[in-house]
């Protein structure tokens, strides 16, 4: 049980070492914020991310999860730079003191693709790698295992301090505290619940730390791993060349003259 | 303060994860009753008790507490009828003071501010921590976190008083004052339910013991009784008291429950021996 | 193998020693209990033979410290723990929540160590095994009941294979058949020469196992012995450790007059029996 | 494990070199968006400044909590998953009740005074990872501005401002200002203005009124921040009161530059009803 929204799908997306899924993340988002025109968002999306949603198995919880965080940003976007964008000079459609510009329509739509590309994959990567392979990885990569620690730890400290709360609120209302009421009575209550919860959390990190320095966490021997990552020589070649292919996108058009 | 009638009629509870935790259970407690429910891990007792202040709600059967089905009122509602001493503490603490944490429960329950007052004081005499009553629960360590627990439900005077663990984490001197405790509760005539894995402090202080396996009741009688079933007492993974299993090997045929049947009997039979 | 030798200790910033002048001498290969009331400083002491005191924890450490001869205060913390295990009291608080298995948690202090994976995957089934813990290698550590944490906690101290294991209430959590199957294992983990110091209030277990007792009380040990002598000490109630209710119902017996000329108070089953037997009293 | 004092000091010099180059690449991204300002017109021109606000920004965090983190003793590092959990919960159950504050960074401060600012730095990056991994990867790119205030809150400890509840609010203030200027640009560039519903409305009311993006997010921040910066901070120093003595004084950092100003007797009382 963790706050992750990983899904085991068994794909071949999901298969795939952590550390590609990465790189192949962190060049997308780098051509789409590197080459300032629309469409290149949404080659990307066409070429790449949705080809890779469809075969993750994941597309949709990829669509839900993705359309939760995007809709809200998307629709401002559009509403707040169509009317308000500062570089605005052809008007659309205007009503009363409200005009709506094509450069804002248009700016919007490039800074609105961009975080497409940006949320639906890093949404991606979360859905189909285990967040405790991806510290794996990386820690197997050189990284300091205390970033993995503190990763993997939060990740299921957060329902563990979730249970925790309503561990104490039940015994609360067992001794007669009653929740019914208006929001602002409940949020009353919360506070007595919520600062004891707190100081329990923090006065456990002394048990915690003791029980992890007698397991050798501070330890300077290099690290070894239980659970192998996967990993094929394909996918080495793969995460020196997809740096090179994004390199050679950007840097081509520029050379050329053609942007 | 008298008890209360508290009555399962054939209860089913099955967690919404789909384990079936209770498996028709009936059992019925008479007020002033000292009830022991005991069993192995997992075998459904806390789940059970939780039945009886609203935390559950039967999937199918009913509990009744008094007149009160468990299913027509809440937690808070049915905390005025029936005390629960969680297994946790830091649970049930939160509480800047000793003192405030004990008066929280009477306070909740509309007791006035001179009366809660007295009844934390009197509480946590019973529990022996009136010198704590200061201190940051925080500060104290478990076996008095699990004193202060208790002496939190004790001030609310509810009829039936149910505590789950009173006595792991406790050293001797903890063991022998929640010992004290429940022969102060049931002088004032309350019910007192109790969870426990310690035989020993079952005998000496529940009359009745209720035996559970698997979401279920093995055995359900009275403690010499049910103490000396030992084919259903091995089965529930449940280990007679050390008296009893001392007189089970000595093959006196008699189940004392405390030190004093022990050495009344032993008296008894040495001077028949030598009469 | 572990010795303390005249050891006080106060924590910073604190006048008042929790610890005045301990000495103790654990041979190896033995199961050492201490006994000792709530707030009688055992928590310290675990932590001192366990090197986290004055390492982590700072304060004012006096005495000697030694661990097959080697002082631990001259070791890093890293190297200390490579040879005294330490399983506290809490077993929530001892899940790493690094690892999302229990597999991988119980692998955790090994992953720390580098040891080699075969090696990790032999000595983690080897472990779950002993203890019972098949069924609930792949399941989250946090997900577990309080007594199956606890069993995880000393899994995966265990496996480690440190020389000396210190627990500290290992079983608090445990029902009577969990309890038993960890002492059990204790016992087989002396027979491989491993010293084990275990701090603990169920005394007939103890009895059963523990090849010394000592006795925690009023900052210092004031009683060190073979268990039978221990438990059936008179003292014991002064110190606020109480008996088993084998010594407390034999000596009510003799209160009442019942068994004269009896010198040794039974503290198990066994010499009950033999004490209350009906020619018992003729002896 | 061969560790002479040499690989050690070498190891020390990386760390630093790090955090330097981590500020420096900050700092410099700042001034590059703000002063040097990419002609902001028009559409396509904008995406350069996009691309310098996110990479900058985030290899820049990096930089700084790859050098911060090796300095942290155990004790630490099992502290900070308690306090970025705190960050989440508290800021999602501030943000599901629709308070006009975020709240969200509790954890980063309160780890910041007990440990100091790197500490602080490793809390705030890590908790918008976390963010990324469970909740929304918008968050990411806004992993220097809990790094700013994990800085910021880790000096104010030094400075001994959480002594007095007049100068914790204080220093929340200053903090909240600066947080405030480092996330504009990435408000602006990034996201066009549009984080949320209700700070793209203001946003959109500040450009209607002739201020440029940049400007418009810039404002933006200025009136919520600050406020917010500072009630995070006096929540911070109540807390502080009310932790046991001998757990604050687990933290050499507070030890050190006696973040709470206070050790003795009451020490000495906590200490010895904790022993068990």
């Amino acid at each position: 049980m963790s706050s992750t929204v990983y899904v085991d799908r068994g794909s071949s997306i999901h298969r795939l070492n952590p550390v590609t899924k990465l790189v192949a993340m962190l060049c997308i988002i780098v051509i789409v914020f590197a080459l300032p025109v629309w469409w290149v968002s949404g080659l990307v999306l066409a070429v790449a991310i949705i080809p890779a949603a469809v075969v993750s198995r994941c597309g949709r919880k990829l669509s839900r999860i993705s359309a939760t965080i995007l809709l809200p940003i998307l629709v401002v976007l559009f509403v707040v730079q169509g009317l308000t964008f500062p570089g605005g000079k052809t008007a659309l459609i205007s009503w009363g003191v409200f005009t709506v510009t094509s450069e804002g329509l248009h700016f919007a739509l490039g800074i609105g693709l961009r975080l497409v590309c940006l949320v639906l994959a890093s949404v991606l990567l979360v859905l189909t790698t285990h967040p405790g392979d991806l510290m794996s990885a990386l820690t197997a990569r050189g990284m300091s295992p205390k970033f993995g620690y503190i990763i993997s730890s939060t990740l299921q400290l957060i329902p563990a301090f979730r249970d925790r709360a309503n561990a104490i609120l039940l015994a609360q209302q067992a001794r007669g505290l009653s929740v019914r009421g208006s929001p602002l009575r409940r949020i009353k209550i919360m506070m007595p619940l919520l600062g004891p919860l707190i100081l329990g959390m923090f006065t456990d990190v002394e048990d915690r730390s003791t029980a992890m320095e007698a397991r050798g966490f501070g330890s300077t021997a290099r690290r070894t791993s239980l659970v192998p990552v996967p990993d094929s020589s394909v996918q080495r070649v793969s995460r020196w060349a997809m740096p090179m292919v994004s390199l050679a996108v950007i840097v081509v058009p520029f050379a050329t003259g053609a942007l | 303060m008298t008890g209360m009638h508290l009555r399962f009629e054939d209860v089913h509870y099955r967690y919404p994860a789909g384990v079936e935790a209770i498996r028709g259970v009936s059992l019925a407690i008479e007020p002033g009753e000292r009830v022991a429910i005991v069993g192995q891990n997992g075998a459904g007792k806390t789940t059970l008790v939780r039945h009886l202040n609203g935390i559950f709600k039967p999937t199918a059967g009913t509990v009744h507490v008094g007149d009160w089905l468990t299913t027509d009122h809440d937690i808070a509602e049915l905390a005025a009828r029936v005390g629960y001493v969680f297994q946790n503490p830091d649970e049930q603490l939160f509480a800047r003071s000793v003192q405030a944490d004990v008066e929280f429960g009477p306070r909740n329950l509309g007791v006035v501010p001179e009366e809660t007052t007295r009844r934390a004081e009197q509480a946590l005499a019973t529990v022996g921590l009136v010198e704590q009553k200061n201190a940051h629960p925080h500060h104290l360590s478990l076996s008095e976190r699990k004193r202060v627990a208790l002496a939190g439900v004790l001030a609310m005077h509810t009829p039936i008083v149910v505590l789950d663990e009173p006595t792991t984490g406790q050293d001797a001197a903890g063991i022998d004052m929640v010992g004290k405790v429940m022969d102060t509760l049931a002088a004032d005539g309350r019910t007192v339910i109790v969870i426990t894995h310690d035989m020993d402090f079952c005998a000496e202080h529940f009359p009745r013991v209720v035996v559970m396996t698997n979401g279920q009741i093995q055995a359900d009688g009275d403690a010499r009784t049910v103490f000396g079933l030992a084919q259903t007492l091995a089965e529930a993974a449940v280990e007679p008291p050390q008296l009893i299993r001392l007189s089970q090997r000595l093959g006196w045929g008699y189940s004392p429950l405390n030190t004093a049947e022990f050495v009344e009997y032993c008296a008894r039979r040495r001077s028949e021996r030598v009469g | 193998m572990i010795r303390l030798d005249g050891v006080s200790y106060a924590y910073p910033d604190t006048v008042r020693p929790v610890l005045e002048n301990v000495s103790l001498d654990i041979g190896r290969g033995t199961i050492a209990g201490i006994l000792g009331a709530s707030g009688a400083g055992k928590t310290t002491l675990a932590k001192i033979i366990a090197g986290f005191i004055p390492h982590v924890d700072g304060g004012e450490l006096s005495g000697t410290v030694s661990v097959e001869g080697q002082g631990m205060g001259d070791l890093q913390l890293a190297e200390a723990v490579s040879r005294v295990g330490l399983v506290i009291q809490n077993p929530f608080n001892q899940i790493s929540g690094a690892r999302y298995t229990v597999r991988e948690e119980i692998a955790f202090g090994l992953e720390n160590f580098g040891v080699a994976r075969p090696e990790m995957q032999d000595r983690v089934g080897e472990v779950a095994d002993l203890l019972n813990l098949g069924p609930l290698l792949d399941r989250s550590p946090y997900e577990l009941s309080g007594g199956q944490q606890q069993l995880v906690a000393i899994a995966s101290m265990i496996v480690l294979r440190t020389p000396v294991l210190v627990m500290d209430e290992p079983t608090s959590q445990l029902d009577p058949a969990g309890t038993r199957m960890v002492f059990d294992v204790l016992s087989t983990l002396r027979g491989a020469g491993i010293t084990v110091v275990i701090f603990e209030h169920k005394l007939e277990l103890l009895h059963q196992h523990a090849d010394v007792l000592y006795v925690l009380a009023d900052r210092s040990i004031v009683a060190a012995g073979d268990p039978t002598d221990i438990l059936a000490d008179a003292h014991l109630a002064e110190w606020h450790i109480g008996s088993t209710r084998y010594t407390r119902v034999a000596r009510a017996a003799q209160k009442r007059g019942l068994l004269a000329g009896l010198r040794h108070l039974p503290v198990s089953l066994e010499q009950a029996v033999a004490v209350f037997a009906d020619d018992g009293g003729a002896r | 494990m061969p560790h002479s004092t040499n690989g050690a000091d070498s190891r020390r010099a990386r760390n630093i070199a790090f955090v330097i180059l981590g500020a420096l690449i900050v700092v410099a991204t700042y001034l590059y968006l703000v002063i040097g300002r990419p002609t902001e017109i028009a559409d396509t021109s904008t995406s350069h400044a996009s691309l310098i606000a996110i990479g900058g920004y985030v290899v820049g965090a990096v930089f700084l909590a790859v050098g911060s983190i090796h300095r942290l003793p155990t004790t630490t590092v099992a502290l900070i998953p308690v306090a970025i959990a705190l960050n989440i919960v508290v800021g999602q159950i501030v943000s599901v009740i629709g308070l006009p504050v975020y709240l969200d960074s509790i954890g980063t401060v309160l780890v910041a005074a007990l440990a100091g600012p790197a500490a602080g730095v490793v809390t705030g990056i890590l908790t918008n990872v976390i963010w990324g991994l469970t909740l929304s990867p918008i968050a990411l790119p806004f992993a220097v501005v809990q790094v700013v205030i994990g800085i910021f809150a880790g000096t104010a400890a030094r400075w001994g401002m959480f002594r007095r509840f007049y100068t914790a609010p204080l220093a929340g203030l200053v903090t909240g200002v600066v947080a405030a200027m480092v996330s504009a640009p990435i408000a602006a560039f990034v996201f066009g203005g549009a984080t949320g519903g209700g700070t793209g409305a203001i946003v959109g009311a500040f450009q209607a009124m002739g201020q440029s993006l940049l400007g418009a997010t810039t404002l933006q921040g200025l009136l919520s921040d600050p406020v917010d910066k500072a009630i995070t901070f006096t929540v911070v120093a109540l807390l502080l009161i009310a932790l046991p003595a001998r757990f604050l004084q687990r933290f050499p950092f507070a030890r050190e530059h006696r973040v709470f100003g206070r050790t003795g007797p009451k020490a000495t009382q906590t200490a010895l009803a904790r022993e068990g």
